[in-house]
């Protein structure tokens, strides 16, 4: 029997726009990366990101095992997305319910138009998503790590793929939901996209939003995933890089 | 396999597909833009408490209602339980082979299911038997039965008939904490339609409701689904990337095309 | 907590032999057949009987996966027999059951007498039985499907295996039990006949028959099951067939 | 592997069969409807609430009994539940695996649990405690431990054993709903005695009790249960075909028979 | 829901070291075993220990499924160790639990040592073991089947494994614990020991021992070993052996 | 695979091994009886009820404690109930697959939880709301996140930790036989501190804390953990065998290693 119930706050935005954390609209939650910090994989990633703790690892390229799934003219890249039991409040059964199975294609999906799979012709690319704290935005954390990750083994690349939750909460576009808007807001919208080349290769959402609101959103996203993507060159270039709360320079 | 993306030499069909675009029709005879035709059985049915046999084009799927009663989820008491399921049955395509679900098929159930959760679809409240105690669970269940082709855009549409033709029995609590359930019947308050629209991008050209050809060559695909006030309710990027203005160009072509469907569906029920 | 309960009726056959939907012993509930129906299978059909519907397909001859299951002499006839969710009105959790992976056995066992399997040597032939509404008799019913649905794949066989149940309420012998009769009556005892050859390839029974009452049923089943094989051979000439409730012409 | 079918040589091993039956015996000697030695074990027991290792022939099994309580089933509120189980164990044969239990064991499982079922051999209203509400909960747990041919009738002739050896420990529903678990014991109420004989055909030849060589190339194969008063009580035909007529005769065999195999298993318990 | 619930008796020792099924600390519970009691495998023992009965059966060597687990040095050496749902008084549900993965593999551990595997580069022995009925310490009468069943089978091994558990109940140290000792005792430790050469195999321990206690349980197991061992040698020349309650000679 | 033995070339490695091991030294610079460095994170966390992140050398795992309520086990009606899993992250290692546990897993959680268990580390009589009615359920979730060796005392180290930090939300049976959750909390009675050491043999060579080329060729393993009076509360030999010596020997050394490394760990929480 579960001892942790939410509970949905009394206020989830206020009249001036201020949040159940104490940011604005276009405040992006304190996001800390570290690459390269597993030995045994060829490539690592660390992000947290407000109360996201996620770890990215990827292995490859190796061989196919079973072979049966080897593809003759580029890599099988492989993902899983998993949360750890402790990742949440309530005890999480260990092995993939439906919600990780969709997040690991919807991040794969993501993450194939950015790697060069032909320069790999039969092996195999695996890249592992472990998701150690969870607190909203998981999957674009996991989008963002494993995309350094897999920069970090030295696959070739396209770019990296950097991404960002967009919601809505009441009348206001917020960036970066935090787990309570998630949870009790209106529209969830994550995104990733692939620099430089500003495709977008993650896109969903689970509310209503008129055609304004959708192009607002889609706007915001973009540059969110374009600040993500300001720190994960950083990342790449220093040991670790880290980042309090900062707003959005667009709005 | 997950999809059916590499089920046909696909090289050789994609530089067919593309040929003919040039000319502004498709493999099959359509416009870029232009839906296959949509058709439902009237049949009547005693096991189910809704259901619906749905052809778009040559694609066949079946939905079935059913129904149960269970304790809500401690942090909603005051909505009922919906669940989604999606079997690719291997009798629809080669490719589907029989076991638990795999990730094409659970994409596709959390696609739909999305779509009538994000557009409040059903008024899960008046599904309350006792807040916090007892709840209708509703099980959706989508069967693929002949693989054509866009199965998001069939399943969201049949689960939307099958949902709109069901009777749900009246049910009490006794006084004993008993379950009682009467000889009556009222209808699943469906208080908004959601339909849902994919679009595949080969080459430069946007299509609406791939054929099975189509979507196995397809170099991106993205499915919206839209309200009844003509808002976006659920989008899933599928495959490949598309850029902002592609995506809005989807979004105005689903807007102008929901009414149609819409009335399309109310027809048969 | 499922919310249906079977009850018994009062009656379940009446003096003068009416049975609870005013059939008498033996009549046939409706029957009809459409053959042909899926265009990815490569040969189908689809049967309603009384509540029942059932759809039934046929791939093959294919390769064989697993490798390991390949058969060098014959082709590997395999069958699924699989209720859908909605088919009953306690929904069925999807999956096999110890019932489902029993019927997939003896509707395997029927066909296979049926099958000229040596003629595939190395292939698979994979039938898939659909059980989509489900009232009494839906393993006869999805022998006569499969059984039709081989034909339309264009499977050499020796002939149709036809189906059909029979089976004791108090004193009576009653052909094609129906649900209240399955689920309350005394015995089922369903049957399937390869015709023109008479073979008996499916046999089971589940309650007690004296001699007499055996040899009744056998004879009653036979004549049912032949029926139903003029019917198969109709519905493999013209696009459909569909028969009300008919009497047995041997009675 | 689902059986035992392909485990020999099987071309060379029916030739040899066919033309030994040509003089009126079986490869092991015997005539071609006689049966293989029953014997059982008088072992105590102090695990199982009642248990039995049988032989026939050489094959041997052992069920045993375990015993629960729950809820009954909600449309028969006034029977216990019975579950029966087959495990085909890996050291019984080279051709049996671990892990879950496949098509061969269900359906021994479900041939064995149907003759107790459609003979009424328990009494299963006199394992009820409280109507609808709490009832016993029989397990028949049946082990194959080395198969030698004609698992079918050795498990439902040890079952039987097993069954008519059981104690059931006196159970009543206490004044807060609780279960209390007495220190009396009752005989388990079985009120008739289905025996199982299983007929194989090798080319035009009937078989009862077959050997594992006999079972391998058999070309047919149907299993009977005929209960006290001499009825059919469950049949399953297992493999290939028979004409009426065959059926009727070996109906008619194990009419002959059941009385000889019954007193023999009287002897043991 | 269970119908069987265990209760602590008053006295799990008394003052004078008798025991609840009237042993004193060094007596073992009888024995019997019997070699090559099935016809289907290559070796096979049925050890009868107190109230334990357990079945232990070898195949091999033989060929390698699937090919991947085979070894081109050695024999691959299995073993599953299995309770039969009966053999408990509240029923067991079939299939591995993590007690009995974690006890095949200290089963397997334990005989590994013993077995020429580099005589049987690429095949398979695959060892069963099944508990029949249980009553603490099933894990070293199947050491001890599993043993005898190799040696059934003719596999070449340096020597027999014999295995058996001390324990400690207040401050005594009693060998071979029954049920009562083992589920309310203070430690059970159960050994395996490799004759002739006295290697220990197989040590688990469960609770608090000090440096003394230990010392002697450890003196005590081997002895108790080393008794077990002699049956066993006895066991393969006659049908079958049995022995009576007996004391440890060391004590 | 289920363990590591097999992944390097490890005729030569052994061999060098040895070499090296003859002068006095382990491959890595130790002494044979010389621990990697411990270090553990002092990081904040609000999902995980108790968590601890834990180098040894450069092994890494993180265990996180969850808390639950629910029913005791019959018969232990005043105990709270633990329940303890490792999970071999696929990402730890090349040779962990994703999937349910396996042997390796399996016995890597049972043998740090019989080391908590035997040394009666925690007072499972504090965690009972109402006997025989409601307890607590502590899950102990280890995760092993690089793969360097010695994962048996890193877990157990770790879980140690972990379970110190945790802090126990205070829990009441109201008066409906509701759950009531407290806005309190009290720390986790953590009584005995149980410390394990593994050492594997080489040769005749007897190594503490192996790394993971050290433990690839071991010939033999065995892990021991001593309580806070030095007693020995769990053994577990791994692999190959030993001596009684040799284990008396291995027990010795445990008992010198003990206060040093509980000290090291007190530092940290």
């Amino acid at each position: 029997m579960p001892i942790y119930v939410e509970k949905k706050p009394d206020v989830l935005i206020g009249e001036d726009g201020t949040r159940t954390d104490g940011r604005s609209p276009l405040d992006l939650r304190p996001i800390k990366i570290e690459v390269g910090i597993l030995e045994r994989a060829d490539g690592s990633a660390l992000v947290e990101w407000g109360g996201n703790r996620v770890l990215a690892a990827v292995f490859g390229p190796r061989e196919v095992h079973p072979k049966h799934m080897l593809l003759p003219d580029r890599a099988l890249l492989r993902l899983r997305y998993n949360m750890a039991p402790f990742s949440t409040p309530e005890r999480k059964r260990p092995g993939p319910d439906r919600r990780s199975v969709e997040l690991s294609k919807v991040i794969r999906t993501a993450l194939l138009p950015a790697v060069f799979i032909e320069k790999y012709p039969g092996s195999a690319i695996d890249v592992f998503v472990e998701i150690l704290r969870s607190d909203a935005g998981t999957r674009v954390a996991g989008v963002t790590a494993a995309s350094l990750a897999l920069a970090d083994a030295g696959i070739a690349m396209r770019g990296l793929v950097a991404g960002c939750s967009v919601g809505r909460v009441d009348d206001f576009i917020v960036v970066d939901p935090n787990h309570d808007e998630d949870m009790w807001g209106d529209v969830d919208m994550p995104m990733a996209v692939l620099f430089e080349d500003r495709k977008i290769t993650l896109l969903q959402a689970d509310g209503p939003l008129t055609v304004e609101q959708f192009n607002e959103c889609l706007r915001l996203g973009m540059a969110c995933c374009e600040m993500v993507y300001e720190l994960q060159k950083e990342a790449l270039r220093r040991p670790y890089v880290m980042v309090e709360r900062r707003a959005l320079g667009v709005a | 396999m997950s999809e059916e993306r590499d089920e046909i030499g696909s090289v050789l069909l994609k530089e067919y597909v593309l040929e003919v675009l040039q000319s502004g029709k498709r493999i099959d005879g359509r416009d870029p833009l232009e839906m296959r035709e949509i058709s439902v059985e009237r049949g009547t049915f005693t096991k189910s408490y809704g259901e619906a046999w749905l052809s778009l084009g040559r694609t066949k799927v079946l939905v079935g209602i059913s129904l149960d009663v269970g304790e809500p989820f401690p942090d909603t008491p005051n909505k009922c339980v919906f669940v989604s399921n999606v079997e690719l049955l291997p009798l629809a395509s080669p490719n589907f082979e029989p076991g638990p679900p795999e990730e094409y098929s659970i994409e596709l159930a959390r696609v739909v299911d999305r779509a009538f959760r994000s557009a409040n679809a059903i008024d899960f409240e008046k599904l309350v038997i006792e807040p916090g105690k007892l709840v209708y669970t509703i099980f959706l269940d989508m069967y693929v039965l002949d693989h054509k082709g866009n199965l998001a855009d069939a399943l969201t549409l049949a689960s939307l008939v099958a949902l709109m033709r069901t009777r749900v029995p009246r049910i009490e609590l006794g006084p004993e904490g008993n379950v009682v359930v009467k000889e009556e019947f009222f209808p699943m308050p469906v208080i908004n339609k959601p339909v849902s629209f994919t679009f595949v991008k080969i080459g430069n050209y946007l299509l609406l409701d791939p054929s099975l050809e189509e979507e196995t060559i397809a170099d991106s695909i993205i499915t919206l689904a839209v309200d009844d006030q003509g808002r976006i309710c659920s989008i899933q990027l599928r495959k490949g990337y598309f850029t902002d203005d592609e995506i809005k160009k989807a979004y105005e072509i689903a807007r102008e095309r929901m009414e149609e469907v819409r009335s399309k569906l109310e027809e048969v029920i």
